[in-house]
């Protein structure tokens, strides 16, 4: 028998019992969400990776053919726990294209102000993750703590802590509270504060510069091949951005900056991230100066009786991991024809995976993952 | 740009935590004090309540819930011997999307800010009754009990669906 | 008798301050991390619940090397002086000691290769790869001590820094001090040289087959390793104590150090820690003894 | 758990493996891959150990209940100490639990791990009947191909 290409080491092609497996994950505190990899392993060193993903599978598509059009609403958040509106919005705005209804301009910015509301619990919890793969448990627990601030701000906007369920097609499902506006101020100004410490303890500590440096090098074709999109993209040098190529909510009337780094690497991945939080609290500072008055949702009758007109459309919204897009086929009915989910995480977690884990040593791995911001609810759906 | 510079003594600024006050809530003593109300949100999307006299029965949040949590519960009959219904709420199913609060019609069925209902499974049961023990414990008629600290609510502010 | 009561008596102690380390340790890191962190005594309990429990076992080879793990550890303590007392009185220590302290180490191998978990082996593997690398410096540290002493004994070291704090050798060989310091750190396996842990990558190592008695035995080794590792470098730097209350305290400012390097640091990668540890505190541990020599 | 709702004050804190484990938290709905893992999760744990299900979605399906990949009662498959609604559950009510269950256990009314062993039939009956369906379609066959490739070399 021939020896696999794979193979590293004169001794190891002797002696096969030189390859191991190693499940990491699913109960591997390195891992961050029910998602595995199983790795083949010559000592430390990775010679071959298999993703076993699917404990998340629930057959959402599926679910979502089944319920009303409404209904789904309650369903689409649980695709990403950490960043659960971009679903809500690119779930609604599939709907409104196909209605061919446009929303009031304040549900527009309100629905702006949360995307990157919960854009921020995102990218806080991904540093977080990023910093406790590396063993830095501090900055975790500091962003985990300022995370709560603005899920407090959430909680009060919309009753629910985790998930929102607060876009519904039409709009919003209410105004801002009386106060809010006041304390997310305080809030952002308060995470500005912080993010000169955040910069200290991570993003300037020279041992997480030593391990992120020339980590999972993405060059600027490669993240097109495969497929990457977001802050992931960004950071390999190519400019796009839903918010500026494709505007929905109220981008259009924004000045949404795109920050853009060659580089490819997990540090540059991870300034990416530090740069583009700067820039998201501006730009819901920016929002809330913008914002106009008026009504925060158009009554289109009782939303349980709702019937789209035959179509079909396809919404992408920009979340803190890439495109979150919703192809939505409507047959006239009382539900959904077919739904079809678009997740960020799919191209890094699994594909990318395998080019990039082989040749890398197990330490590596979780902070890896933690660069790529992955996702795993959203590979599996 | 200042980022990507690296300093050894950067990380050590962070000890000055030391001497700030811990974030941390002590929770059975101390409760949240960020919103307008204490503890969770003032429209918190927690137990449900629901004014059985305002409550006529219609069904319409069993119609729009979307996991099939709602059961209407027959516990009489009126002159015209027509059966009374209430809604019965499975927590088991319940995601507390708050669907069906928008949709009643005399805004009888509120949420409460509400939020703790735990059950203890019981040592002397056998495995297969344990089942249904808690799948039985989990399903409540909401009523007046937690009427007192109304959390989401759409009676005042315009109605959301319908 | 009253010698076998001493050695009981001895060991008891640094478990006590080693368990009692532990736990404001833990509170100082919690309250860097901006929260409230266990109460100081969390570690007692826990070692008291890990006895309480059942635990599974893979061989008579496990058994044994946990507890040849502790043993090995209880024993350098008992060479240890402790503000002038010691269990076993013997001219040169130091040699002991540090020959003795690797048999904790191996121990903790014999145990956890015994279990064949993977990510135990590859944490075994790292832990005697890092010994590797911090007992380079460090003996090279102890022998400028040595050299300048005249003497292999903990005792007449700590006795020669009599006097003022200017005569501790912490003032004296400031570059020294910060050698050891840094051979310390990856000593007690502190960040940023807890590779040989590191739950992210090989699910925290050799622990990872521990369950219930041997990872409460686990813990005590730990425990006694603060401890010893502690004392010896307040005797070799701070000039031991006259009283155990001053000693205690000394050996406090110690961990105190790792502890704060432990909170704000990540991990090395392992070869990374050895090439660290092989270059920066190797070099200034060579220039202390270059300075000393000539 | 964050340093807001700081759960190291009460001791618990996050373990790497289940050998070391008291408490297993299974945190929402469990497909049938999932399922697999929390079982050997769960048999992996020593003695005395004790579950804390917490979600609508581990008591009667929760909104995944008409999921073809999810199981909707996880009492039936592994014993079950305290159950705690929400969906998700908000940190107060999880700690909540989890010092309810510290209760339990010094009272002794928590020892749900003991029917495990002695309903051990019924557990790995309901099991086996929904893992069955994780099987690889062309299950079996495939299987004793292989066999029979590797006898003949």
């Amino acid at each position: 028998m021939d020896a696999p290409s794979y193979m590293l080491t004169k001794i190891a092609e002797k002696d096969d019992l030189a390859v191991y497996e190693l499940f990491f994950g699913p109960n591997h505190p390195g891992m961050h969400g029910n998602f595995g990899y199983v790795l083949e392993m010559i000592g430390t060193e990775i010679v071959k990776v298999r993703p076993n993903a699917g404990q998340l599978h629930r057959g959402f598509e599926k679910l979502m053919e089944q319920k009303l059009w409404v209904q789904n609403i309650a369903l689409v958040p649980r695709i990403c726990v950490v960043d659960p509106d971009p679903n809500e919005v690119a779930y609604c705005t599939a709907i409104e294209k196909i209605m061919g209804i446009e929303i009031p301009d304040r549900a527009k910015f309100i629905r702006t102000i949360t995307l990157e509301m919960s854009r921020l619990t995102s990218f806080l919890m991904g540093m977080g993750a990023l910093g406790a793969a590396l063993g830095l448990y501090t900055p975790m627990y500091i962003m985990t703590a300022d995370r709560d601030l603005i899920l407090d701000l959430f909680e009060w906007l919309t009753g629910g802590r985790i998930y929102h369920i607060f876009n519904i097609p039409g709009g919003v499902r209410n105004d801002l509270p009386e106060g809010w506006v006041d304390r997310l101020n305080k809030v952002l100004d308060h995470l500005e504060k912080r993010l000169i410490e955040y910069d200290k303890i991570l993003f300037e500590n020279p041992i997480v510069h030593k391990r992120l440096k020339g980590l999972g090098y993405v060059s600027k074709e490669d993240a097109v091949r495969f497929g990457l999109t977001g802050p992931n993209l960004r950071a390999s040098g190519n400019p796009y951005d839903v918010r500026v190529d494709d505007p929905y909510a109220a981008y259009a009337y924004l000045d949404v900056k795109v920050i853009i780094q060659e580089g490819g690497d997990a540090l540059t991945r991870a300034v990416q991230v530090r740069i583009e939080f700067e820039e998201t609290i501006k730009l819901i500072r920016q929002a809330l100066k913008l914002m106009p008055e008026g009504e925060v949702r158009l009554n289109l009758g009782n939303l349980a009786m709702l019937k789209v007109p035959k179509g079909e459309a396809y919404a992408k919204v920009e979340s803190s991991k890439g495109e979150f897009g919703y192809y939505v086929v409507s047959d006239g009915g009382m539900k959904p024809y077919r739904v079809a989910v678009r997740g960020p995480s799919l191209p890094a977690g699994l594909l990318l995976a395998q080019k990039h884990l082989p040749k890398m040593k197990i330490d590596d791995v979780a902070a890896w993952m933690g660069s790529l911001a992955i996702c795993p609810p959203d590979i599996d759906k | 740009m200042a980022l990507g510079d690296k300093s050894v003594y950067s990380p050590l600024t962070t000890l000055k935590n030391l001497f700030k006050r811990p974030m941390t809530i002590k929770y059975p003593k101390e409760i949240l004090r960020v919103f307008p109300k204490e503890g969770v949100s003032p429209n918190y999307r927690g137990l449900h309540t629901n004014d059985l006299e305002k409550c006529v029965g219609c069904a319409a949040c069993q119609r729009i819930c979307p996991f099939d949590a709602i059961e209407m519960k027959i516990i009489g009959q009126n002159e015209q011997g027509r059966a009374i219904k209430k809604p019965v709420v499975d927590y088991g199913r319940c995601s507390f999307c708050a669907f069906c609060v928008d949709v009643c019609p005399t805004n009888s069925l509120k949420m409460s800010r509400h939020y703790i209902y735990k059950i203890k499974t019981v040592k002397s049961l056998s495995a297969k009754d344990e089942v249904e023990f808690v799948k039985d414990k989990f399903r409540i008629m909401p009523d007046e009990k937690l009427g007192d600290d109304i959390g989401y609510n759409t009676g005042k502010a315009k109605k959301v669906l319908g | 008798m009253i010698e076998i009561l001493r050695v009981f008596l001895f060991g008891f102690f640094a478990i006590f301050i080693g368990l009692f380390f532990m736990g404001i340790g833990r509170k100082i890191i919690a309250r860097i991390q901006l929260r409230l962190g266990p109460p100081f005594y969390q570690a007692f309990l826990d070692v008291g619940k890990l006895f309480s429990r059942k635990s599974i076992t893979h061989n008579f080879v496990m058994d044994l090397g946990m507890v040849m793990s502790l043993a090995g550890l209880v024993a350098t303590m008992l060479f240890v002086p402790i503000a002038g007392h010691t269990a076993i009185k013997t001219s040169s220590n130091l040699i002991v000691i540090m020959y003795l302290m690797a048999i904790g180490y191996l121990g903790m191998a014999m145990a956890v290769a015994a279990s064949g978990n993977p990510n135990a082996t590859i944490g075994v593997s790292r832990a005697l790869t890092m010994m590797l690398g911090y007992e380079v410096p460090f003996f090279t540290v102890m022998l400028g001590l040595i050299i300048i002493n005249g003497t292999s004994s903990l005792e007449l070291i700590a006795n020669s820094q009599a006097g003022s704090i200017l005569n501790w050798n912490m003032i004296k060989f400031p570059l020294g001090f910060i050698a050891a310091e840094i051979a310390l750190q990856a000593m007690m396996g502190e960040k940023p040289f807890d590779a040989m842990i590191a739950p992210a990558e090989i699910a925290s190592g050799p622990m990872v087959e521990l369950s219930g008695k041997y990872l409460g035995l686990a813990f005590l080794t730990h425990a006694v390793s603060i401890f010893v590792e502690t004392a010896i470098i307040v005797n070799l730097f701070m000039g031991g104590a006259s009283n155990i209350f001053t000693f205690v305290l000394k050996q406090f400012e110690i961990y105190l150090i790792t502890v704060i390097i432990e909170a704000v640091f990540p991990r090395f990668k392992i070869e990374q820690a050895v090439k660290f540890l092989w270059t920066v505190p190797m070099s200034i541990a060579l220039l202390q003894l270059v300075l000393i020599v000539f | 758990m964050t340093s807001r709702w700081d759960v190291e004050r009460f001791g618990i804190g996050p373990m790497a493996t289940p050998r070391q484990a008291d408490v297993l938290l299974v945190t929402g709905y469990v497909s049938l891959k999932t399922l697999k893992r929390i079982i050997r999760t769960y048999e992996q744990m020593p003695e005395p150990k004790w579950v804390l299900a917490f979600g609508s979605c581990t008591v009667n399906g929760g909104i995944y209940w008409d999921s073809y990949n999810t199981i909707t009662n996880l009492a039936e498959y592994i014993p079950v100490d305290i159950t705690v609604s929400g969906c998700m559950p908000r940190p107060e009510a999880v700690m909540d639990a989890l010092q309810t269950l510290m209760k339990m256990i010094q009272s002794g009314e928590a020892g749900a791990y003991k029917k495990y062993k002695e309903n051990y039939e019924y557990y790995k009956a309901n099991q086996d009947r929904v893992l069955r369906k994780t099987y690889p379609i062309l299950g079996e066959k495939l299987i004793q191909n292989e066999e029979a490739a590797t006898s003949i070399e």
